[in-house]
């Protein structure tokens, strides 16, 4: 049973009153809030099991260990990975990115090769692939969207050769909330021999994710969309790929020996952890997954799904407004602007209301170049978001409509 | 009036509004009569670029006072650029670079002032401000 | 006033029993416990302020980012930089420390260039240059150390060289505790026209640190060592050095615009924080400074200083106790062996007796291999310690002493 | 005996100790017991890195058993070694491969197969079943 009011409980922040009104977070998309369990195993380790992992022999050092070796394996159940060692912390989905496009790169890039990206790519999974080209002499290759921002297929075929070492695409496309057809591109892009990193961040704390059905080399997502602390991230790699790559960054726990005359690298996954990793992060990450597996992805995405729907059919009867970003296939994000009205105004207006919701470029300006404009309004949702909610902010758009024209 | 003066006549201006809709309301329409900006002048030097609202401004010196037409896409940006206009133009660089802005906040407008980088609102503050010591430095020594 | 109870009373964990004894924390070098009001922040950032920084136009957004912005003035006030853009907010030392190697060593490094580094060194400033040289095939130069530990400037000043591009070495040495002259050190490197960075991690906690005057162009450290959370630390960087240099990570935030045609980067210190900011961690690192700054600094390093004190003299009483690392200039750690007795076997005894302590080579080896040995028991002081707690620590040494030999 | 009886075995005379004390200084006496282990076989390919202690494992098949001979610089994780190779030695690839270990937790050890890299113990266990799958699989088939 899906009980939205028990959920909401769970969340001290939505509690709040902002502008003396009852907070509508609709910024789910730039990072969702955290449920009680989550603040609560924090609190937890700070006050009872804290001390540094891996390297000490005494009880507290052992604890925090195990629950950092045990959030490791939750994870990996959650992306129902093969091996506990394919999962790597990391800061979060652009350090992941980084890594990958630094080690992957060096071992694999070289001059006059090629590296896919999509349009409506975010700018974590552009510039450092702009960056890596720019070092190694490669070349970074677009796949367009068509005019609803839907990635078209057909060009994405045409555009993999023998000189296409590796293909980088969103999950889920965080300006417009589109599910990209990734299954279809990952298999297009294995039969042409090009390696398939998937950026999950807008996609595993809504869908359910498989990464052997999908078959992708690499997956990456941040914990603080999830649920989970900021400053958390996970890279899933394959196992045979991981060992391949040299390390990305050096120090503490990456290594098993060192001297001056020769360094060796420890294995997967600490090869990938230089420095002290931040693990109270990565275990308010392991019951962030607590918290979505007691709700069930089902039920999770059934609810979410339903909000969508509603935020749609709703903001459709808004004269004047205008959806970017029109699919089937979309998860919890509606992306839209009010005629001859700036973003940013309605934002201010909304925000006024008690309502949260994100302006601007979405940290994907060729998505918003495609559509040829600077910015929408996003409202992307969580589990506790409601349809009252949704109510809320269709009037209060009504009301920002109305003031700014 | 001095700077001050035109503050605390802004401050007095909002006090009648009770609530944050009439003062948007004032707001949007002050951002309404902002005098037109020369399309022109909307060079790259001239822009401001925030986060979200983007802002254009140029400034002149002529008989010892500075002159700045500003402008933004976002009618709120462009509601505040108003009143900073009215506050600082036909004033000395001296008057402009000694100017304590007190009166943003005092009418409960701060959230317009964020260190974030959305609006290109703090930056304007500040070039006006460069304006104002440069043209100092190249008329008044 | 300094009041010992009153400073431990804030301590949650240390209430703790381990293994049925009074918890007896003495591994503050690997990671420092954290106040109640650093665990309040978090919290309260978690239930009250949670927002993802500087994109958003709405009250949470503003709220998060005034209080990530404001930590980065209070950090900025506590090392005492010129200006706030100096100070960059990276995952730990660890990941500053590799930040560097790579930006200033895509920047300044070329065939045949020089590194000088410390031989006590932990590996965190290891490996990053080994990895930085491999890449740009130059060369890592060692400063030594002599037979106590203390680094020997005469052959500092011989190594230095035209070539010399960058001179790396720890304020404090975390395997002994030991200070090196830095301001020396600093001085003349510069003479020599090198750049030099200062790994902080082991000295912001325990002693006053002002950059300007030690004029180090890069100083590094990290927030789960004094006081704050894991997952953050701090690049401090001159600024000229820091717009020189070309950005680490590509990602959200650190750009001012993206296409695929051209990629502005930020200004700083945005160019230098990709993603999503760990901005609780950050927030975190600043109410650390607060709680630094209640007791104070002065009051802070001479309490650790008699502590240090007291335990050396105390553990020299023991019969076949050696320790590793003499010097008058010391902080906070004393490192040491029992004579025919494995130091993982002295960890695990006084672990049962509820005192944790770190053993092993502490992320240290070339130190340990320079001393002819494997690694040592290291017992590490925070402004909490007590000397009662040291008298316990020295009752356990003979314990486990008796049992094991 | 069975792989299960002795641990059993094991678990009994542990349970005459009522305190830690005695249980450590226990393993320490048996950790000094342990078979001497030859030094040539101190290579590098038998050694077990761990962070803290190291450990070196050797085996070899003999009847259709194995016999294990190892080493740690750290007496306590010698004194689990000993316990191991107890339950272990003379024992056949299928015994060894199919043995639920479950004496140590029982007699309140566990924190020695702590998931850290400390004392090598947790790889060293690993490496002791590899060895039984190795020789049923060069012997035994
Ligand atoms: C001197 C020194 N440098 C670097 C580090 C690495 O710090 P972190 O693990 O927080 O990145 C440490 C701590 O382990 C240290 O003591
Ligand atoms: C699709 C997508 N990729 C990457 C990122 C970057 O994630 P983070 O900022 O947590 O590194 C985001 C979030 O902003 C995103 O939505």
């Amino acid at each position: 049973m899906f009980e939205i009011e028990k959920i909401r409980k769970q969340f001290p922040i939505l509690k709040q009153k902002v502008n003396g009104k009852d907070l509508v977070y609709l910024d789910n998309g730039a990072t969702v809030q955290k449920p009680e369990q989550v603040i609560d195993i924090i609190n937890k380790m700070y006050s009872q099991y804290n001390s540094n992992i891996h390297r000490g022999v005494h009880y507290l050092s052992n604890k925090s260990t195990e629950l950092y070796e045990g959030s490791r394996e939750t994870i990996r159940k959650f992306i129902n990975a093969g091996v506990t060692e394919e999962i790597i912390f990391t800061k979060g989905t652009t350090d992941a990115i980084n890594l990958i496009a630094f080690s992957f790169g060096e071992k694999f890039i070289n001059e006059g090769d090629e590296i896919l990206i999509a349009e409506t790519e975010h700018h974590s999974n552009i510039v450092p692939w702009q960056m890596l080209c720019k070092r190694k002499k490669a070349h970074i290759k677009v796949i367009p969207a068509d005019e609803n921002g839907e990635l078209i297929l057909s060009e994405y075929k045409k555009l993999l050769n023998k000189k296409t070492k590796l293909v980088a695409v969103a999950h889920v496309a965080n300006s417009t909330g589109i599910i990209n057809p990734i299954e279809e591109i990952i298999a297009e892009a294995h039969k042409s021999g090009a390696k398939v990193l998937i950026d999950g961040a807008q996609a595993v704390q809504h869908k359910k994710v498989d990464v052997q059905q999908l078959n992708c080399d690499f997956y990456v997502f941040s914990g603080h969309k999830m649920y989970a602390e900021t400053g958390i991230g996970v890279l899933y790699g394959k196992k045979e790929l991981l060992e391949e790559i040299p390390p990305y960054q050096g120090g503490g726990d990456m290594i098993k020996s060192v001297s001056f005359a020769k360094t060796e690298y420890a294995d997967l996954p600490l090869k990938f952890e230089a420095g002290t990793s931040n693990y109270v992060g990565a275990i308010s990450m392991g019951e962030a997954v607590n918290f979505i597996n007691s709700i069930g992805k089902a039920n999770l995405e059934r609810h979410e799904t339903e909000l969508l729907k509603y935020a749609e059919e709703k903001l459709s009867l808004i004269d004047g407004l205008t959806i970017y970003g029109k699919s089937e296939n979309k998860t919890s994000a509606i992306s839209f602007l009010l005629h001859r009205i700036h973003f940013y105004d309605v934002g201010m207006i909304l925000d006024k209301l008690g309502i949260a919701v994100r302006t601007g470029a979405h940290c994907a300006e060729p998505t918003m170049k495609h559509f040829g404009i600077t910015g929408t309004v996003r409202a992307s949702f969580a589990v506790y978001n409601t349809k009252e909610e949704i109510d809320i902010l269709s009037e209060g758009i009504l009301k920002a409509q109305k003031m700014l024209s | 009036m001095t700077t001050e003066q035109i503050q605390n006549e802004i401050i007095d201006e909002f006090s009648v509004f009770d609530d944050w809709m009439d003062k948007y309301e004032y707001l949007i329409e002050t951002g309404n009569t902002l005098a037109p900006y020369n399309e022109k002048n909307k060079t790259p030097s001239n822009l401001i670029q925030g986060c979200q609202s983007r802002v254009w401004l140029d400034a002149e010196y002529k008989d010892g006072k500075i002159y700045f037409t500003a402008d933004s896409d976002a009618i709120i940006t462009k509601g505040i650029i108003a009143l900073l206009i009215r506050v600082w133009s036909e004033k000395t660089p001296d008057d402009v670079m000694n100017t304590d802005l007190f009166f943003i906040d005092k009418i409960g407008l701060r959230e317009n002032l964020s260190p974030t980088r959305a609006n290109g609102l703090v930056s304007m503050i500040k070039n006006m401000k460069a304006y104002a010591t440069a043209f100092k430095a190249k008329y008044e020594s």
